[in-house]
């Protein structure tokens, strides 16, 4: 029971990402996710051996609910970002976009169901649109410092199929992703902030000489 | 077999020797003399082992085993290769000794690479294209042959700082590439799956009557025609001919082209009996690239890009000679099929040799007055004697006047024409006598041609103070033994016939007897020319005897006394008439340049300003082929440049949109 | 063999008759008496012990060029079958061998001009080389498709095949053997190629000989000279030689016109009266077309050689349908 | 006993670990340029001396990390590039050493040897694991280890690419990563199988298609980004021509041919089961797709290392068409992968020469390289023809015979298309190599360009790899032949 609340609570925080339009609230969803998918893996704890939960609770509760979250609004406030997402598009049209996206991966999950492969329709649809919706975070602002969000998001969706898909996948697998997260983010950060130093401003616009 | 490869091994360690010896200061005469020597060895060696073949010998060959990617390898040295190994290796000795002598005249800092190096691609050129005539298995064919294109790529760009002959050597790398990939795709079409791709495999395939044996034997051709400089294809053959060194052009024209014909005649020979439709497709690409090209040499006045576009045109008429083969093949009429396939073996003969003299003369005018654009020259007869006097002959052999030997191939190729009466079908006779009526053309466009060349540049009084010089006997020596050659192939044509009897065989013809009737055909037409000769000879000696005092005088003026050099007729004005009767044909552009600068200086009282007035045609064929093809993919490719934006943002689009895609299709098939 | 020989000496000779006729016919067409029929030969005579002027721009080809146009002219002359009977040499394709020898002297004789460096030469060879290149395809497809029809491929094999001559009419009379030609000509499939074929030689003997609807010999307006302009430089023998080559050819082309109409069964003796009597026809009527026809525009002359083309083109058409029937 | 394996991967980190240790001694710091130069060739040698002397073929059963005839192929190709970019670093170190003596720019880079070495380990890595997972593990680690090569120049343009380099690669692997979750899931019908490759080659029939689909399609999509196939190519062209020399040649050489391994093994798996007709087609399209985007470019790209880079997308889009075509092209790709590596790595080791006697690459301001660098000239014109598949080198061959199995198999459109779009990147190359080659400043022009110094070591690894490639294009020696054949039999090719 609890599992299926959390992963709904998870599919509106993908909501509300896709509608915010300050920075602020895109690090708060953050750790709301952070805490989700501890609790998420909590509930399957019953499932996996002693070693591997303890790995679990301490990469989703430390690294992605605390770690993360502070280390990026460390990153803001030195490089003192504009507090507000420039996206493309505006809020409304992409709130639209988030729900065609989560209703597809539900079409695709049931289609799969139907197709033989015992799959637990909820948690694979809304870890894929967790998926495709940091994609879109990514392709739909300005700033850099969304992009790492996106990515974030991304990375969320992907532990959160891990948990759901293959629970018997090996442990260093499971420390890949969190590698994986761990060092993508603090080496984006650095990058930002000797970008500053060599760019005026972090948004992407200055990043477009290299072309052909 | 293998003192040809040993002949062929010495011509490429020739050019790496001549390579390794260019770095030393006066090297240019050291890295010559090699890479003389090893192609004279060379060609020494091919000709003793052609000769062997071509009286009597029958075919050497050998098979060599180079294991996992080329596979057995068969050589076969039979009579059709044989002629123009023979062919190509004496074009070879005098294009290089016309190098050497061309090149020791030029100071060394104008060379784009050192000679040294220029020496080793024009041996290893040799060497490849000696190697193409002897390889029968497909792949190694097809390495060899793009070796080939290869080496002649590096020999174009030659003199330093130039830029068009850079475009022209890529132009021509391109081209050969088409061609070779349409080769490729021909070889594997013809050869069953499994099989190590060798030549005799492909016959099955190419003389099945079917419309697949056609369309595969088409294949073929274009892709050998891409080699020969057929119409369609020919705009490398201009600009590598008209942009590469001298003693190159000479090769190029000479041998290069060969090779393309020699693939085609090997295409026939594989072919046996194909449907009639290749043969009209032939000799309709042929006469049609024939006029064109001839048409196209009347309006240049540069001299190498008038003798560029006749070579098109002499490959055109070995072409028609090798369709009207084909035709009496396919139609049951073995002496229309002899005399054709005949000609066109003798005018390849012809073509190298007349077409060298012509390109090595045009060389030593451009050597002694810097300039081959004929409207600049003048009068150099009288002080260019011996070249003029081999230019002459050799213009004479290309418009196949009778003394000499374009004649007789001509004269083979219209009476296999003439030999196309069968009840079996109307339309072989049509189109004989259109072509009968196009050769002719083509015949008389050429003497307006040559008339224009030879009149305007060495006749005449000199329209500009550039008083050319006899070249060097190195220089010299090569023009009159080739111009002697045309003569005596002309009046004695039995000669060459014998030559020819061999590859004929080759080409699969059978009667034997017809051969003999086709060489009496020869020797009766070859009598009437000495009878000409004997007869011109004879007037002009009552000429000298009944000419007493001759008093000289200006050229009459019809009364006007201050007359200039610049009052002569030009190349231009000379074949302006034909060109306003054919002008539908090619997109003339007149510019009339009217610079801003004020009125001229010295005639105040008349408010006149200095017009300058320029006009030129371009070949629309090559700029419909060529250029406009480079125009609109550079303009649909111009379209995609977003692609590579910089944003971030769109590349992470791009790959959400192939994931959705492929996804989309994944789920697709999976579920149906 | 020797027959061969003494016709061709004759047609040499007659030929400047020819001259002779064109210019009597021309002179008491507009009401003159005119020089003598044998005037052409006379000039023959005097040019050849002339003393001549050389220019001192040209090199040894202006000297060959006159030289070299007789002597194709003769050696074309060669094998050309003459009042019906066969040619001094004939060989298969012989008719190209005639139309590449006569390109020879002409090359020569154009080389020549252009060696004098004079620009109205200059513009005698270029309209030259243009008009005959537009002669040459009409007069091909003449001699192709007789050569398909009649099956040999030799200018006296051709004629032998003329429909006339395989009839033996030499026991009928006279007139019983024209009418009996005629009516063998009627039936024959070689009448409409024979009939387009002397329309096409005629031109061919304007647009060669120079004559007027091409080209005016008579005028001295060196721009609107075609032939003329090219032998401004000529002096002695070799305006002798040119001018000999000149009429010759005209009589050449005769010949092949009549060749067509003199049978070849006809006695000798008869075949030369018959033959005489049809060159001196041709000549009048060159004679009477020159006083007549003014000069064409020089931009219409390829129009009308065009013309001859055309011309020749219906007999391939009658190629196709013979082959078909 | 470590096995061979083993040690082929933890080598290279101790020879770093001895790199950064020497350097942070401070008496020894000042002359890092100098054993520096040594530690990079010695575990080079190293690297290359026990990937000879490992026994390849019979791995054992659902080992992590073992060498079948397949990857073998790729560690050979792998430890003879890096021998050959360490040849060529320590002129490059050399050269870095110098311009720190004369003060001119930036200060000697610490971190080059090491990270070379991190990543020879990373690379050998995912050569040699045989579970999907930790194949994915090592790509993730490629990712990190290369990216301070990327910002070696610390530009504006640098750091723009290193960014980019990273965060796409980051998505892309986050893709495979679920890519990797699908086939457990996918393989989890085949009892006990866990990721190893040969449980789920030889269990593959038992996989459902739905869930095998879309793990190779993840996969694909993943690994593809990371090799360089279109449209996920973005990065590719700035992280190479940013990269210095030595390391963007064994990006585009040894670096994309890994990634192509892990989409091999994903192609191995479904091998033998009717899904293989699904894969050949989307291979077949991300080929197209590929050639015709490095078409577009190499036409518009001025930067040489540009056109160079992609002419690597060009190179993978020609294995994608040749799996995609199977049978014998399989065998031609698995030839097409070694020539085209050495191909490409001593064209960037080339550029690199044209950019230090230049000062830059871009195709225009290049003029007489014949007369300057004479050497490095003619290594730019033979390798460019040897990278167009012009004969004698190999390429040709392997060109050719794709062509043949597009014919046999009646691909008409895929021929059509890939002859046009290779005859278009062959004119754009060509015509650019031969202004740079060739074209010369005018005689008149004020300084007539001098022939400069070239150092031995700075084109020997060039003239090595250029002549082993003609001579595999004349005979392939026996050894390595019965590889290839092995490598292709495993993809089902022959």
């Amino acid at each position: 029971m609890i599992h299926n609340s959390v992963v709904v609570l998870f599919g509106v925080t993908l909501l509300y990402i896709s509608t915010t339009s300050r920075l602020g609230g895109y690090v708060k969803i953050l750790s709301i996710q952070g805490i989700l998918l501890f609790l998420f893996s909590l509930s399957h704890a019953e499932t996996l051996k002693l070693g591997h939960t303890l790995i679990l609770t301490f990469e989703t509760l430390v690294v992605k609910a605390i770690v993360v979250p502070v280390f990026i609004h460390y990153i803001i406030i030195k490089l003192d970002i504009r507090r507000v997402t420039e996206p493309y598009i505006d809020n409304f049209l992409s709130l639209i976009v988030a729900t065609i996206i989560i209703s597809i991966s539900f079409v695709l999950s049931v289609a799969l169901r139907n197709a033989g492969a015992e799959v637990d329709v909820l948690t694979f649809s809304i870890s894929i649109s967790a998926v495709v919706i940091g994609l879109f975070i990514v392709i739909t602002n300005q700033k850099l410092i969304t992009h790492v969000m996106g990515f974030l998001v991304l990375e969320n969706g992907v532990f959160m199929m891990s948990l759901s898909l293959a629970s018997e996948v090996p442990v260093i697998v499971e420390a890949g992703v969190l590698l994986d997260v761990f060092m993508g983010v603090f080496l984006m950060g650095i990058f930002l902030n000797r970008m500053k130093s060599t760019f005026e401003s972090s948004d992407v616009s200055r990043l477009t000489r290299l072309t052909d | 077999m293998h003192v040809y490869f040993i002949t062929v091994a010495v011509a490429v360690t020739g050019g790496l020797l001549a390579a390794i010896f260019s770095g030393k200061a006066d090297e240019n005469r050291l890295a010559a003399g090699i890479s003389v020597l090893a192609v004279a060895v060379a060609a020494a060696g091919v000709l003793q082992q052609c000769v062997g073949v071509l009286f009597g010998g029958d075919a050497i060959s050998a098979t060599v085993d180079l294991g996992p990617p080329l596979g057995r390898l068969r050589c076969e040295l039979d009579a059709l290769s044989a002629i123009f190994a023979a062919l190509t290796s004496i074009t070879a000795l005098v294009s290089i000794i016309y190098i050497t002598a061309y090149i020791s005249g030029m100071p060394k800092t104008s060379l784009t690479m050192p000679a040294g190096k220029h020496y080793m691609f024009f041996n290893f050129t040799v060497a490849s294209m000696l190697l193409v005539l002897v390889l029968r298995n497909a792949l190694a064919f097809l390495v060899v042959w793009e070796i080939m294109a290869l080496c002649i790529f590096f020999l174009i760009p030659f003199e330093r700082g130039k830029l068009r002959p850079m475009s022209g050597a890529v132009n021509f790398l391109v081209t050969m590439h088409v061609g070779a990939v349409i080769l490729a795709v021909a070889f594997v079409l013809a050869a069953p799956p499994g099989a190590d791709m060798d030549f005799s495999e492909f016959s099955a395939a190419l003389s099945s009557e079917t419309t697949s044996g056609t369309i595969l034997f088409l294949l073929f051709f274009i892709g050998f025609a891409f080699k020969a400089g057929l119409m369609p294809f020919h705009s490398w053959a201009v600009r590598a001919e008209t942009e590469a060194p001298r003693g190159v052009s000479g090769l190029l024209s000479g041998a290069a082209v060969n090779m393309g014909i020699y693939g085609i005649l090997r295409t026939v020979a594989l072919t046996g009996t194909a449907a009639p439709f290749s043969g009209y497709a032939v000799l309709c690409i042929s006469m049609i690239c024939a006029v064109f090209g001839i048409l196209y040499a009347l309006l240049q006045n540069d001299m190498r890009r008038i003798l560029a576009y006749s070579t098109i045109e002499n490959a055109g008429i070995i072409g028609i000679g090798i369709g009207v083969g084909m035709l009496g093949r396919s139609y049951g009429l073995p002496l229309m099929e002899v005399l054709g396939l005949a000609g066109a073996l003798f005018h390849a003969i012809n073509h190298s040799l007349f077409k060298g003299v012509l390109f090595y003369a045009a060389g030593a005018v451009y050597l002694s007055t810097g300039t081959s654009n004929i409207n600049r020259l003048g009068g150099l007869i009288k002080t260019m004697p011996i070249t003029a006097g081999t230019f002459l002959a050799a213009s004479a052999a290309a418009c196949a006047l009778p003394p000499f030997n374009g004649f007789i191939s001509e004269f083979l190729i219209y009476s296999g024409l003439l030999k196309a009466l069968t009840p079996a079908s109307g339309i072989i006779i049509t189109v004989g006598v259109i072509a009968v009526a196009v050769v002719a053309l083509n015949g008389a466009i050429t003497v307006a041609v040559f008339v224009k060349t030879f009149g305007i540049a060495f006749l005449g009084v000199p329209r500009s103070n550039l008083a050319g010089v006899e070249p060097s006997p190195a220089m010299a020596l090569p023009l009159i033994i080739l111009s002697v050659l045309c003569l005596i192939a002309g009046l004695w044509p039995e000669a060459v016939m014998q030559l020819i009897r061999a590859p004929l065989l080759c080409l699969g013809v059978t009667q034997t007897g017809l051969i003999e009737e086709s060489i009496t055909i020869t020797g009766k037409v070859s009598r009437g020319a000495l009878l000409l000769l004997a007869v011109t000879a004879a007037v002009f000696l009552v000429r000298t005897l009944l000419v007493r005092t001759q008093a000289s005088a200006p050229t009459w003026g019809c009364g006007y006394d201050s007359v200039t050099s610049r009052m002569q007729y030009t190349g231009s004005s000379l074949s302006s008439p034909f060109v306003k009767l054919a002008a539908p044909l090619f997109r003339r552009v007149e510019k009339r340049l009217i610079p801003r600068s004020a009125d001229v200086p010295g005639c105040e009282p008349f408010p006149t300003r200095r017009i300058k007035h320029a006009s030129y045609s371009f070949d629309f064929i090559e700029a419909l082929v060529i250029d406009k093809a480079l125009v609109v993919i550079k303009s649909i490719f111009e379209r995609f440049s977003w692609i590579q934006s910089g944003h971030t943002g769109h590349y992470v689009l791009y790959i959400l949109a192939a994931l959705a895609v492929f996804l989309f299709a994944a789920v697709w098939r999976g579920t149906t | 063999m020797s027959s061969a020989i003494y016709r061709y000496i004759l047609m040499i000779a007659v030929s400047f008759l020819i001259a002779g006729i064109i210019v009597r016919v021309k002179a008491v067409w507009a009401g003159r008496y005119g020089p003598p029929v044998i005037q052409p030969f006379y000039d023959f005579i005097k040019l050849l012990r002339k003393s001549s002027v050389i220019s001192r721009v040209t090199s040894p080809i202006f000297a060959l060029a006159p030289s070299a146009a007789l002597g194709a002219v003769l050696t074309a002359a060669t094998v050309v079958p003459i009042a019906g009977r066969p040619a001094l040499i004939h060989f298969n394709g012989d008719f190209i061998f005639f139309a590449y020898t006569l390109a020879f002297g002409k090359f020569f004789s154009v080389l020549g001009a252009l060696d004098t460096g004079s620009s109205f030469e200059g513009m005698g060879v270029s309209r030259e080389i243009t008009f005959s290149a537009l002669i040459e395809p009409a007069f091909f497809i003449i001699m192709g498709s007789m050569a398909m029809l009649t099956g040999h491929t030799s200018f006296t094999g051709i004629y032998s095949m003329i429909p006339a001559a395989s009839h033996d009419f030499t026991q009928s009379g006279f007139f019983a053997s024209i009418f009996g030609a005629l009516r063998a000509w009627s039936d024959s499939e070689l009448l409409i190629p024979a009939i387009c074929g002397n329309i096409v030689l005629m031109m061919a003997i304007l647009v060669e000989a120079s004559r007027m609807p091409v080209d005016d010999p008579t005028t001295h307006l060196e721009l609107t000279m075609v032939h003329e302009v090219m032998i401004l430089d000529t002096s002695g023998p070799d305006l002798g030689f040119i001018t000999a080559a000149n009429t010759i050819k005209i009589t050449l082309l005769g010949t092949l016109i009549t060749g067509i109409i003199v049978p070849q069964w006809v006695a000798p003796l008869a075949g030369v009266v018959l033959y005489l009597f049809m060159l001196t026809l041709i000549a009048v009527s060159i004679g009477i077309l020159e006083s007549t026809i003014a000069r064409l525009r020089m931009t219409h002359v390829p129009q009308f050689i065009l013309g001859a083309t055309s011309v020749a083109l219906i007999v391939l058409a009658v190629l196709m349908l013979g082959v078909r029937k | 006993m470590i096995s061979g394996e083993l040690l082929l991967i933890a080598l290279p980190p101790m020879f770093a670990a001895l790199s950064i240790g020497l350097k942070a001694v401070r008496s020894v710091a000042a002359s890092a340029p100098v054993f520096d130069r040594w530690i990079i060739v010695a575990a080079a040698a190293a690297h290359l001396f026990m990937t000879l002397r490992l026994p390849y073929g019979q791995p054992v059963a659902d080992a992590l990390i073992g060498a079948d005839a397949l990857n073998y192929l790729f560690l050979l190709i792998l430890s003879v590039l890096f021998l050959g970019s360490a040849l060529y670093s320590t002129v490059f170190i050399k050269e870095m050493a110098v311009l720190i003596r004369e003060a001119r720019d930036e200060r000697y880079n610490n971190w080059y040897v090491p990270t070379m070495l991190f990543t020879l380990a990373t690379l050998s890595g995912v050569i040699l694991s045989r579970n999907l997972g930790l194949m994915w593990v090592f790509i993730e680690a490629t990712t990190l280890s290369t990216a301070p090569l990327i910002l070696h120049h610390r530009g504006k343009e640098s750091l723009e690419a290193v960014w980019k380099y990273l965060f796409i690669c980051s998505v892309g692997i986050a893709l495979a990563f679920i890519g990797v979750l699908a086939m457990t899931e996918a393989g989890r019908t085949i009892k006990g199988a866990g990721l190893s490759v040969d449980a789920l080659t030889a269990g593959a029939s038992a996989i459902s298609p739905l869930w095998g689909g879309i793990a190779f399609v993840f996969a694909l999509i993943g690994f593809g980004t990371k090799m360089g196939l279109a449209p996920m190519h973005t990065w590719l062209p700035d992280a190479h021509s940013q990269a210095p020399s030595p390391a963007s040649a064994i990006f585009s050489g040894a670096l994309t041919i890994s990634a192509f391994l892990c989409i091999l093994r994903y192609y191995q798996i479904f091998s033998h089961t009717p899904m293989i007709g699904f894969i050949r087609q989307l291979m077949l399209v991300l080929g197209l797709v590929s050639l015709f985007v490095s078409a577009v470019y190499v036409l518009r790209a001025g930067n040489f290392k540009r056109k160079l880079a992609y002419s690597t997308i060009e190179h993978m889009g020609i294995l994608a068409i040749g799996m995609g075509l199977g049978g014998a092209a399989i065998y031609a790709v698995m030839l097409h992968t070694v020539c085209s590596s050495l191909a490409k790595h001593s064209l960037f080791l080339t550029s690199g020469n044209f950019l230090h006697a230049y000062g830059t690459v871009n195709v225009r301001e290049i003029r007489s390289g014949v007369e300057r660098i004479p050497q490095s000239a003619w290594l730019l014109v033979t390798g460019t023809l040897a990278l167009l598949g012009f004969p004698p080198w190999a390429l040709f061959i392997t060109e050719f015979s794709m062509l043949r199995q597009m014919v046999t198999d009646g691909r008409w459109f895929v021929l059509l298309m890939s002859a046009l779009f290779l005859t278009i990147i062959i004119y754009g190359f060509v015509s650019a190599v031969m202004k740079m080659a060739f074209s010369s400043v005018e005689p008149s022009a004020s300084e007539q360009p001098t022939k400069r110094h070239e150092p031995i070591l700075s084109t020997l690894p060039q003239w090595t790899f250029i002549a082993a490639l003609a001579a595999l294009g004349v005979h392939i020696p026996e050894r390595l032949n019965t590889i290839l054949h092995k490598a292709a039999a495993t993809l089902g090719g022959f």
